[in-house]
């Protein structure tokens, strides 16, 4: 399945060390100039919070790329989380943001344990086709079934009070800005960590070796089963933050396009690397926007050729890139540097 | 649920199980031999589709008769099969047979993605609508239901003749056994002396090739529309999936389980219609996890 | 924090600026088209109609001397990207008002949006009229009648025409337009000939390219009558495929948008068939056809784009006007150079304008009353394609329910004599 | 020297008992209703031609396969049915003829995700390279002589280090039985004895009872505690290493074999 050399086994060699402190430099500044947007670029905050909340479930896919498994079908549980925020606004108006992001992400779970229980029994293209089916058969339902779903025109989701406190569109935007900015540090060094961690590492084995995990004394299933339901609450709240960023929930969110989008964009950024997540969603939706300003319709066909270029000369993405330029800058060559957890 | 429309689904059902074979029959030639799931699939059936409507519209303009429309059709899905087809394997996927699954997958999906939008650039988004060949052969009345001639009698035809040459080819000729032999194990074969490149390249083409004529024997039936070839992959998809992956009889009956469940459910349960053939999907592989007439791989230490 | 701030400290100053803006150097609109998948067969006339408006407009200095300029938004692009495309024209792009938008779908999600950035929004195409029943909106106008008047004026043709007809199948388009006109044309056939069977109802989807099991489906049940209120790609494919297999000589087919589709349908809209065009909307207008402003206005764009207007030019003649004299109301009734928000939303109470068609005035509910054109198709030979005839015009007080009072439950309360209390012209073509 | 690590005989069941396994595979009859005891602390070999099912009745005994008929019993436990897993949990472990290892981890980390896998994951957010049991896996390392390999990826190891890592990965279960396949194949002939001598001291050491398939007479002599010879699909002989080596039929069935 898949080679990727990222790991998360921190070297003991101080050169590891080294690169380590200038990465999580870099990783701090990228964080602190996101923080900045809304000043210094308050047109570009919309296009940024998109792309965090994209990001968070591009998160969710690579987490299973880490397994070697691709799903794509993982729009699915992006969608439901957006869904159940738009119901539960319908139904309770005065519901505040931290309750529709909770509800959101425990949909997602939900759905994630029960299509989780069916699909870890199979691996490959299998495992993808699979999530992509449940994943039409829930767009299908929401497309089709007008008076329940609001059909193709969807739902909107009306704003939610932030602490109680019911606060006006910009405001409201700058609260979920800053929300999302701090969900992508959380989750993402959680993440981190959670790779680097005993339930972490096994969860990769699936990759490797399934049958010494059963002579382990533990089941492939249930070890793939654990990294699916993390994945799919992810993706849960990256739903549930562009819902409320929108203010409209379609069927389109749950498209199968959307989730190839996301495993193009875990592939660009770098398969299996966080950060990658984030600067692969980040790249995607500032081209997808600025390239159908200046360049005509023609977004898809740009990002369509950058990504073949990334797959064939550069299969690591842009963070094997950052991580080789670094690496020639630092003249020693560490072969194996997966990324760092401190 | 009576037996006239009973019988009606039915035929509804066959015509459209026709068409969905006919493309998801190449993507599942590309798979059985190449292990690749071709996504782009989608698009050279949009293009097959698009080029048709051009071409018989030229020469219906010049004053040709609409019978011209079929041999049309073929030179349509030869020209995708090899303007399209060829480059993608000569020049993209001989890179990546050894890069692992999810990169092959990936670059078809860019290869999706470029050919949606370039063929945007050159049909613009208005819908085409070009049905001479299906009004030529005229329709048929069956208990009170006027059904085309093209539809309902040339499509299954076509169908079962390419499900039969397919296998034939594959079984009989020479280019087939090596294409067999290939698919069976790349390293035997090229040890052999079996270029296995030439034969990736001829298969993708001819993969390539059955897609553009599912899109060309679909665009009398449909409008041609940006988005078409969305639509149609994700449904191949299902098809081959529940098939078996590289089986092409099993192709053949996935298609005919989900023509028929689609149709029956138009008749019973509209709503439900969009959503049978990926709920059949799930069924079958939920009894048989390696698909209808697929082989379960057993895991040896 | 900062932007926390700074948004509060600028409300404390708005009341001052009420009094009156300065004079823009262009009034920027926004306004939201298809342009992009099978409704731009609908939404690229309209784009190009509006150019026209604009070039003559500022070719006359625009409005008190202030060009006008606007930025076009695609709705083909789906909801997420209007929605984020909207906002941006509205707040960074600088746009005055808005003008959207043609989908039902699109309208129901923007007009919230438009009252949350306070930026007035003309609904200039979409028709659902459960916008206004369903809340109230100060920044948000309709410059067009609505679901309800249009299908009124559809059953009242229908059975002045056909009054003896048994069933009825429908096929409509899956999206808030397609079920909320079913909804209006069903409720009231219910009352007014409680008699009709409904045999079949189909939803396809939106954009869908094929109807070949719908069609098998209908021939199988042979209705006297199928309604179909889908338009631009939809509509076309729908009926090419049910001429091609004959179904248009079992059933007569009841296309109250089918206006936007004649030149494109050409020969496959046989003769006998009841199509409407939202409004009265029609190139050969019977009361408006040998006017100077209508006849200019042919000739303009036919050189433009080569084919005759449909219906969605009409409404955007009217959403242009409309705003036209929405200003000029502003500054006259104010004095003013340029009027500030308050002053302009304030011009549109009760507004009177008229585009292509009839003048039209606006409620207080923001609704705009609009006489409705119905016809049958006849292949008369003059054109390559289907015409009108024995059309008639309802006046569009009648086809309104009062206000505040929500159209199916009003329309419950009608019966059989409804349709003679309607103010009617009839003309032969 | 055989390690003679009598454990004292208890009087109750054996700690993997066998009876009448009958396991047909393909035409193949692999096992014909076989009956055999392991008796803890008593390493115990298997010889046989090859394709005589001596992997199948390792596969059988762990529940990666069912028999056809027959039923295994550890310690008196029923375990025919139970998966792998389930049979690992109750404290067997098992070593590969092809050594099944994390390729993508190192040496080290591979023991260190065996250790984890024994005691249970709790802390998500703790390093796998900071578990309490990390000096005991380096020991381990140690103790099967690969603590110098202990950072590099399971790639780059050669077989012999492969098969040694494998062994150690299921040793760092603490199993109470442990089945090896072929322990020493791969390892270069001149090390086989330094290997097992290394293998039956950690066995030893951890109070842990072995059984392994091997083909080397010389590694059976020197540290099997028992023999039993494996031949078309049944137990033909036991006994402790003298007896069966001399024994005639094994010399032209099995040893010939070696001879030819």
């Amino acid at each position: 399945m898949l080679d990727t050399s990222q790991r998360s086994a921190p070297k003991l060699s101080d050169k590891a060390g080294g690169l380590r402190s200038t990465r999580s430099l870099l990783t701090l500044a990228g964080v602190l100039l996101l923080a900045a947007v809304p000043l210094i670029a308050p047109s570009m905050q919309l296009l940024i919070n998109l792309a965090l909340a994209k990001g968070l479930a591009v998160l969710g896919v690579t987490i299973l790329l880490r397994a070697g498994q691709v799903s794509f079908g993982h729009a699915l549980f992006f969608g439901v989380s957006a869904y159940v925020g738009a119901f539960l606004m319908a139904s309770m108006p005065q519901a505040d943001l931290i309750l529709v992001l909770i509800a959101g992400v425990a949909g997602a779970a939900i759905s994630g344990l029960l299509v989780g229980l069916f699909v870890v029994r199979y691996r490959g293209i299998f495992f993808g086709m699979l999530n992509l089916a449940f994943s039409m058969i829930f767009w299908s339902i929401l497309e089709k079934f007008y008076h329940i779903t609001g059909g193709a025109d969807g739902i909107r989701l009306a704003r939610p009070t932030v602490l109680g406190m019911a606060l006006e569109r910009p405001e409201f935007e700058a609260v979920l800005f800053y929300l999302s900015l701090v969900l992508m540090v959380g989750l993402g060094w959680f993440t981190l960590r959670w790779f680097a961690s005993p339930v972490g590492q096994i969860f990769q084995t699936i990759k490797t070796n399934e049958t010494r995990l059963e002579y382990l004394g533990l089941s492939p299933k249930r070890v793939l089963l654990s990294g699916y339901l993390l994945s799919a609450a992810l993706c849960g709240v990256g739903g549930s933050l562009m819902a409320m960023t929108q203010g409209v929930v379609t069927p389109e969110y749950v498209w199968w396009v959307r989730s190839a989008e996301m495993v193009f964009i875990a592939v660009l950024g770098g398969a299996g690397s966080v950060r990658g997540a984030f600067i692969g969603a980040l790249i995607y939706e500032i081209v997808r926007v600025y390239a159908s300003a200046f360049a005509g319709d023609i977004w898809q066909l740009l990002l369509g050729s950058f990504l073949l270029i990334i797959i064939l000369f550069a299969p690591g993405g842009i963070m094997g890139i950052a991580d080789s330029v670094m690496n020639r800058r630092s003249k020693s060559q560490p072969t194996n540097l997966g990324e760092d957890a401190q | 649920m009576n037996l006239t429309i009973f019988l009606l689904a039915l035929f509804d059902g066959i015509s459209y199980a026709a068409l969905v074979f006919i493309v998801a029959l190449g993507l599942t030639l590309i798979f059985g031999v190449m292990r690749i799931l071709n996504i782009a699939h989608g698009s050279l059936y949009a293009i097959g589709a698009y080029a048709t409507v051009s071409l018989t519209g030229f020469f219906l303009a010049l004053g040709f008769s609409p019978i011209f429309a079929f041999p049309l059709m073929i030179i349509s899905a030869v020209l995708v099969g090899m303007l399209l087809g060829g480059p993608i394997e000569w020049l993209l996927l001989r890179r990546i047979y050894d890069k692992p699954e999810v990169l092959q997958l990936l670059v078809t999906f860019a290869v999706f993605m470029i050919l949606e939008d370039a063929q945007r650039l050159v049909w613009g988004t208005q819908p085409y609508f070009q049905a001479s060949a299906l009004q030529a052969l005229g329709n048929i009345t069956l208990f009170g239901v006027t059904y085309t001639v093209y539809q309902l009698i040339l499509l299954p035809l076509v169908a079962i003749g390419l499900l039969f040459g397919l296998r034939f080819f594959l079984r009989r000729t020479v280019i087939g056994k090596l294409i067999l032999a290939t698919t069976e194990d790349r390293e035997a074969a090229q040890s052999i002396g079996i270029d296995a490149d030439r034969v990736f390249l001829f298969t993708f083409i001819v993969g390539a090739v059955l897609a553009g004529l599912g899109g060309a024997l679909a665009s009398p039936t449909t409008s041609i529309l940006p988005g078409m070839g969305a639509d149609m992959i994700v449904l191949s998809f299902a098809v081959v999936a529940t098939a078996g992956l590289g089986q092409i009889e099993g192709a053949a009956v996935a298609a005919l389980l989900i023509g028929l469940g689609r149709s029956f459910a138009v008749y019973v349960w509209p709503e439900v219609a969009v959503l049978v053939p990926y709920l059949i999907m799930v069924l079958v592989l939920l009894i048989r996890p390696q698909g209808l007439f697929g082989s379960p791989v057993a895991r040896k230490i | 924090m900062m932007k926390l701030l700074t948004t509060s400290a600028l409300c404390a100053v708005l009341p001052l600026a009420a009094m009156a803006a300065d004079k823009p150097e262009t009034l920027k609109i926004g306004m939201t088209t298809f342009l992009t998948g099978p409704a731009s067969v609908f939404g690229v006339p309209a784009r190009d109609a509006m150019d026209i408006f604009v070039a003559n407009l500022n070719a006359e200095g625009g409005i008190n001397g202030v060009p006008i300029e606007v930025t076009y938004i695609d709705e083909g692009a789906g909801a997420e990207a209007l929605t984020s495309e909207f906002r941006r024209v509205a707040q960074s792009g600088g746009a005055e008002i808005m003008l959207a938008s043609i989908s039902s779908g699109n309208c129901q999600t923007i007009a919230p949006l438009a009252e949350d950035l306070q930026v007035p929004n003309l609904m200039w195409d979409c028709g659902t009229q459960r916008i206004f029943e369903e809340n109230e909106y100060d920044y948000v106008f309709r410059t067009q009648g609505n679901a309800t008047s249009e299908m009124l004026a559809a059953v009242a043709y229908l059975l002045k025409t056909n009054p003896d007809f048994k069933t009825i199948a429908v096929v409509n388009q899956d999206y808030a337009w397609g079920r909320d006109s079913w909804d209006i044309f069903h409720t009231a056939l219910e009352v007014m000939k409680p008699d009709v069977e409904v045999v079949g109802e189909f939803f396809p989807k939106f954009g869908s390219p094929d109807f070949s099991t719908e069609i098998s489906r209908l021939q199988a049940l042979r209705p006297d009558v199928i309604l179909s209120t889908s338009w631009g790609g939809d509509l076309d494919t729908f009926v090419q495929q049910s001429f091609q297999r004959g179904l248009m000589n079992t059933s007569t087919f009841v296309l109250p948008l089918a206006e936007s589709s004649l030149e494109r349908l050409g020969p496959s809209l046989p003769a006998g068939h009841i199509v409407g065009a939202r409004g009265d909307h029609y190139f050969l207008h019977p009361e408006r056809r040998d006017d100077a402003d209508f006849q200019s206005f042919m000739e303009q764009y036919k050189e433009a784009t080569g084919d005759i207007p449909v219906y969605s030019v009409f409404h955007a003649s009217q959403a242009f006007a409309a705003m036209q004299a929405a200003y000029e109301k502003a500054i006259a009734d104010n004095g003013v150079d340029w009027p500030s928000e308050e002053q302009l939303l304030a011009a549109f109470e009760g507004l009177e304008f008229q585009g292509l068609g009839r003048p039209l005035y606006l409620r207080e509910d923001n609704q705009g009353v609009e006489s409705q054109l119905m016809g049958t198709s006849a292949q008369t030979g003059d054109y390559p394609f289907a015409t009108l005839e024995n059309i008639m015009i309802f006046d569009g007080d009648g086809l309104l329910p009062p206000i505040g009072e929500t159209s199916i439950e009003w329309i419950k309360g009608l019966d059989a004599s409804f349709v003679d209390t309607l103010q009617v012209e009839t003309y032969d073509n | 020297m055989t390690s003679a690590t009598q454990g004292t005989r208890r009087s109750g069941p054996p700690l993997l008992e066998t009876r009448d396994l009958v396991i047909k595979f393909g035409g193949v009859t692999a096992a014909n209703n076989v009956s055999m005891q392991i008796e803890a602390g008593r390493n115990l070999a298997i010889i046989g031609p090859n394709g005589a099912g001596k992997t199948t009745f390792l596969n059988i005994c762990t529940g990666w396969l069912k028999p056809q008929q027959g039923k295994v019993f550890l310690e008196g436990e029923d375990i025919t049915t139970l998966p792998p897993r389930k049979i690992v949990q109750r404290g067997v472990a098992r070593a590969f003829q092809i050594p099944q290892l994390f390729t993508e981890h190192t040496a080290l980390e591979n023991l260190l995700i065996s250790a984890a896998a024994r005691d249970g994951m709790r802390n998500p957010l703790q390093s796998l390279h900071r578990i309490r049991q990390r000096d005991e896996m380096m020991h381990l390392l140690d103790l099967v002589n690969c603590a110098d390999v202990a950072d590099r990826t399971v790639v780059e190891l050669s077989e012999g280090q492969r098969k040694l890592i494998d062994i150690a990965v299921a040793l760092a279960l603490k199993p109470r039985l442990l089945l090896m396949d072929e322990p020493t194949s791969g390892v270069a002939s001149s090390q086989k004895h330094e290997v097992m001598e290394i293998l039956v001291g950690a066995l030893a050491e951890a109070g842990v009872t072995s059984v392994f398939v091997e083909h080397d007479m010389g590694i059976v002599a020197r540290h099997a505690d028992e023999v039993a010879v494996w031949n078309a699909g049944n137990v033909q002989l036991r006994g402790t290493p003298d007896e069966i080596l001399e024994h005639p039929d094994v010399i032209r069935d099995v040893i010939g074999e070696e001879v030819a």
